[in-house]
């Protein structure tokens, strides 16, 4: 065990941070702080595609699909750099932590060469299309459906909670291509062009105000009958596989984001007053051992993943942060009190804190509510009985 | 001892039950969210064809002189239906405050229009809410009130001052009043800004605050109760109707004992605002602990109701065209306005004899 | 709605407080103050007596079978004058809680008249025969047997959880008393008395170092042909009837022990200076308000039971006052600190608020754990489907 | 970066692992109670067949010469069986005090005969623990010590007095030792009475004081983390076992669902230990966050599994014989000793910046 890093390693380290540093102070000083997702978009895209010309863009990806062939432990110290130089978060995050490494564990060498570059240099932005209205979490009820017409595929149905949809090039669909069939079997994983005329996307407005997530309609939405990982049918596995990915260094990145909202709550509470109360300073401090367990976490799970073993640990990673940041969020408004309650003017749009709050009730919901996570962590990790469907006695 | 509604008691109930759920309905809410946040028309028929705003004012200054369960009955139930209404502001802060604290004359003048709802008022209260102080001076009173509930649509003003109680009215000469966004559109709040604004006071200001206080703690318990079981209400329909993985999530184990939690959460938080209420209009040594606990419990049970019906309904919870994100802010306006949880348990230690010598 | 008593109920306060007070600091003063149900257990039996005798056991009953026709505030009032007095636990709770009104409303008038003023004189002790071992909280999984020989029930298995079984006269047991059958059915209700060479009583050592509860074994214990509640076969019936009586007017001689117990934290909180802890001063204050909730939620079931109506809230009180006690054990310990954990002398036996850490683990178990109270409350209150038995695919 | 054990400290966890199992059986442990509170046999075999009593002590000092990632993982699987063993007060304690604050003399007499486990020593903390307080005068003790872990079977202590650090050997003139009944029988703490007794003194008593802290808190995290994961593991083979209603109760969702939580903390805690330890190890600056962080978090995390263990077991978890008790015992030593999870938070807080000016 070891956390620190090697002479090399830190070389790698000034590397990164002196190039992040000239592009940031530089040509892209203004989307550097940047926390939302989806501000500035055009912008986005230009760092995305200046990200992928100096080979930055997925470090840990083979150099032959634009990569870097990164060890873990320079990916970890992209991540930290990234964060500590104020880079925006990734707009293509879907394409680089999702789509990427999902095409590169199931695609045909023809779809690696044709997918993988185009995420790697920036230039193609993906979304995924997994919920539907009524199925929620559970990818057996799809309903949107496909079928083959001469060379394409033809989409018809519904996905709701497609998150970027609206700035998106491709769109990842689970769709029932086999009629009549029931649960896990008879579904595909296709991949969509999103502009065309058999696409919509329609914003849904969330309890912020916002509207970060979409609902996106096919109404004989087309793609090219190459556009399909695994066989007709293996939707359901690679689904599943798909699934292993959502955990990868992105994590780290995404703490550092954590780091900063926590630090505005720090900072909220030596202003007022509120830091020096018994009560929030508990708070604070689970907070504090939170966020650096979260880290450690993910440092043991990727050590683990690296040599090639599943750390089971790595089941328990999206509730935890998930709860932490819903905790976060409570405890930012308990810190501002009511004045986090009100906003001058008249838009309803509160700024970075209050904001939290009312978002990460989402945080423990998408991607697998925390109720979902515990069945996983019970029934794969612990190994309890399964859950059962359908209806009982 | 009888610790159940009268017949009388729950024949209000009932009518504040089948009033709020017919006419505060979601779509009439959104509009007055979108507006000034009062639901106009369902003001003039709350206090006009209802006629029950001035239910704890005296006959004899135009109410129905009833007592503080009556007034909670019907925060209760309008607290169901998060109603666009200044319910809290002009019936549970400022009439008390002037009933306690004005003079006979002040009463006679005031409390009637309150009580039958021509008249809209709010309380703003120093030290609380972030007030930044504001203090009189020769029956003018200088400086502003942060976070006054429904002050963007009130007419008259109850300003506990540094030094005194005020009553200011809207359109007074120096007198600002600017509209905040607010996270709960449905109890939207306001800063006022006094520069110099002549005032007439109350007689007994301490009175009128002890009495504003009490009674808006008690309103908003009452409201975060209601709020907590309409949560659980329409979380357990939910729960039986939606259909994954082939059950009712209702069928679920850890869904059930959750709304079971709540459950018990709700029951006891009932307890608390009927305890409190009765406490208040029998004059009770435990009033004063009893309407701390009433506060800080019901508002904790809101906010933990108001969390679990999000994530029970899963993504639909979390839209702004569902109804469960009214309750969300509700909680927490409820929990933040005058003294939140903490401070209110705060209190209780104190009542409960922890500063005495060992 | 109204808390305050009459001028009557206040005569009636007076006159039980002046009899208690004669009695405890006259004739009982060494039982007077004793929290423990077990202590002194010969002096303890007088004091049941002592009881019967001036009318005050069973001030609920009817004056037929030994009672005093109380209505529900004078309950209240004596409950509430018992605590104040220091009058000592009843060691025939069971009888007077649980076997009394179950015979009240199952029991033919024979039975009546046989059981019902022993118990209101304090001459028989009862204990019940309800969990045995490997069934737990399912009362359906019951296999202790009973049958007919002659103008008796022969029984025949184990009862585990008996409290007080050393020192009771009789003992309610449900038996299967139909071979063969399964779950609920087929299940008898019998009165059988424990001094018979049948019976054995064994001590079960709890993780206080105590030996409150006990295993009760019947090897081939008998009892009068008459001696059963409703007809064979009705058992499951009279059972679910008897939960209904565990929440009666002694919840509130219950809560005056809560009442001391939180007296004695506070007492220990504010001599070692822990009153002054913000984070003490928060669980402190939670405390007082469950214990209060508790009262008031007390008396809205029982005005509402007195006026005929079943409050569902009822169904809450269990888990409520178990969950409540047993933070409070949490809290005792920490406001002590480490000097709670230990004791001189090398007997393994903690005063009162370590001894109630411990102890208080057992609360949210016996008497239907935690788990199955919140199921009870789904499915009767919320109305929520049942949770399956036996095998899920 | 390589957060995962080398083959080398997989190996080591693999024999501390199996040496528990196999030796610190409940029997075993039971009698331990019965008596002093330590296995002497399996002491023994700890010392002596395993020869691991040493591990983070130097080699030239008699020791294995490794660090606390090493220690952590020892005292992780005998906090797995709650073993009667004085592991924390000899070596967790005591030893790394002379490590850090003897002469070489002190060290090169004492430290061996730690390592070999000839002689066990323990640790009084003044000010924590309840300690009346103790003052060295020319190399004289004076006062007492109360809560000495394993302090009626050590031969040796280090005593951190108020203004110096003493080393007092079992039977020096003045000096009483009183066994106390604890609630903990595996970790039985005594009360030592110093009436002038002559001593040693250390000769840095601040170096030994933040050894001894540094190391304890680690070593009681890391059985903190044993113990809970133990709690976790059996509670899972139990529910998969008994049956209830039918069915296996570890198929009811609420069950999984509680058990998944305790997963998830166990996770966490397992994370700040090994942290805590590398960052001692590599005298990282983020090494006392690291430790105050692991023992409190670890601390609640196994204060909740041992909870949950006597809950999911029903009430055969709440009997003498079933050794739930025994985790749920040694959950509150862990927690209460040598500060609570609340004043480790506290301390958190202070090295997160709170106190800076805003």
């Amino acid at each position: 065990m070891k956390l620190g890093f090697s002479p090399e390693e830190e070389a790698f380290r000034a590397e990164a941070a002196a190039w992040l540093k000239a592009e940031l102070e530089g040509p892209f000083a203004d989307v550097r702080g940047l926390t939302s997702l989806t501000e500035m978009p055009e912008r986005r895209r230009d760092w995305e595609r200046r990200l992928g010309e100096a080979g930055w863009s997925c470090v840990g990806w083979p150099k032959a699909y634009g990569g870097r062939d990164a060890t873990l432990a320079e990916q970890v110290i992209f991540a930290e750099e990234y964060a500590r130089a104020g880079a925006p978060p990734r707009l293509n995050h879907i394409g680089i932590e999702l789509a990427g490494p999902t095409i590169l564990a199931f695609g045909t060498d023809e779809q690696k060469a044709r997918f993988l570059p185009a995420i790697a240099r920036g230039e193609e932005i993906w979304c995924q299309g997994y919920s539907e209205p009524g199925a929620g979490s559970d990818l057996a009820n799809v309903r949107t459906r496909a079928w083959r017409e001469g060379d394409e595929w033809v989409i018809e149905g519904q996905k709701v909670w497609t998150s970027l949809a609206q700035f998106s090039d491709w769109i990842f669909v689970i769709a029932r291509t086999e009629e009549g069939s029931k649960g896990p079997k008879g579904l595909s994983f296709l991949l969509v062009p999103v502009d065309q005329s058999g696409v919509t996307v329609r914003p849904i407005h969330q309890i912020t105000g916002e509207a970060e997530f979409n609902e996106t309609f096919f109404d004989g939405a087309r793609t090219d009958a190459a556009n399909i990982l695994g066989a007709p049918g293996d939707g359901w596995t690679v689904a599943m596989g798909l699934l292993g990915f959502e955990r990868g260094v992105s994590t780290l990145a995404q703490q550092m984001g954590f780091r900063n909202e926590l630090d505005a709550v720090i900072a909220a509470a030596r202003a007022n007053g509120e830091a020096k109360n018994p009560l929030i300073r508990q708070r604070i401090a689970r907070a504090e051992i939170g966020l650096k367990l979260m880290r450690y976490g993910a440092l043991r799970m990727l050590t683990d993943a690296e040599g090639g073993r599943l750390n089971p640990s790595a089941l328990t990673y999206k509730i935890q942060w998930a709860t932490w940041r819903r905790d976060l969020g409570e405890l930012a408004m308990d810190v501002l009190g009511q004045a986090g309650e009100t906003v001058a003017g008249h838009e309803y749009a509160f700024p970075a804190l209050p904001n939290l709050f009312l978002y990460s009730r989402a945080d423990t919901i998408y991607g697998g509510t925390n109720e979902i996570q515990r069945n996983i962590i019970a029934e794969r990790a612990l190994g309890l009985p399964r859950e059962p469907r359908g209806d009982l006695k | 001892m009888h610790f159940a509604f009268t017949d009388e008691q729950a024949m209000i109930a009932e009518t504040a039950k089948t009033f709020f759920a017919e006419n505060a309905t979601s779509e009439r809410t959104r509009a007055a969210m979108a507006d000034t946040g009062v639901d106009k028309a369902l003001w003039q028929a709350f206090t006009g064809d209802l006629g029950l705003a001035g239910v704890a004012i005296p006959e004899a200054l135009g109410g129905v002189g009833l007592g503080m369960v009556e007034l909670a009955i019907f925060a209760e139930e309008a607290g169901g239906h998060t109603a666009a209404l200044p319910l809290l502001a002009s019936l549970g802060l400022a009439a008390p405050a002037i009933l306690a604290g004005g003079t006979d004359e002040q009463k006679a003048r005031l409390l009637p229009r309150l009580a039958s709802g021509e008249l809209v008022a709010s309380f703003a209260a120093v030290n609380m809410g972030g007030t930044p102080g504001a203090a009189l001076s020769d029956e003018t009173l200088t400086g502003a009130a942060l976070l006054v509930p429904h002050g963007a649509s009130a007419d008259l003003f109850v300003v506990a001052a540094d030094n005194g109680v005020a009553i200011v009215e809207r359109g007074a000469l120096g007198f600002g009043i600017t509209p905040l966004t607010s996270m709960d559109q449905t109890r939207p709040y306001a800063r006022l800004d006094f520069g110099g604004v002549a005032v007439e006071t109350l007689a007994d200001p301490r009175a009128a605050v002890r009495a504003a206080l009490t009674t808006g703690w008690l309103a908003i318990a009452a409201d975060a109760l209601g709020g907590a079981q309409a949560c659980l209400d329409r979380t357990v329909a939910y729960t039986q109707e939606r259909i994954q993985f082939g059950r009712s999530i209702g069928s679920f184990q850890a869904v059930k004992h959750r709304l079971a939690d709540m459950m018990v959460a709700i029951e006891q938080a009932r307890s608390a605002v009927y305890w409190a209420a009765c406490a208040i209009d029998e004059r009770s040594d435990e009033a004063a602990f009893a309407v701390h606990a009433a506060k800080a419990f019901a508002c904790d049970t809101y906010t933990h109701c108001a969390g679990e019906m999000i994530q029970l309904h899963g993504g639909i919870g979390f839209t702004w065209e569902h109804d469960a994100h009214l309750y969300f802010k509700r909680a927490r306006s409820n929990a933040s306005l005058l003294g939140t949880p903490d401070w209110h348990r705060e209190q209780v230690a104190g009542l409960a004899g922890l500063d005495e010598a060992a």
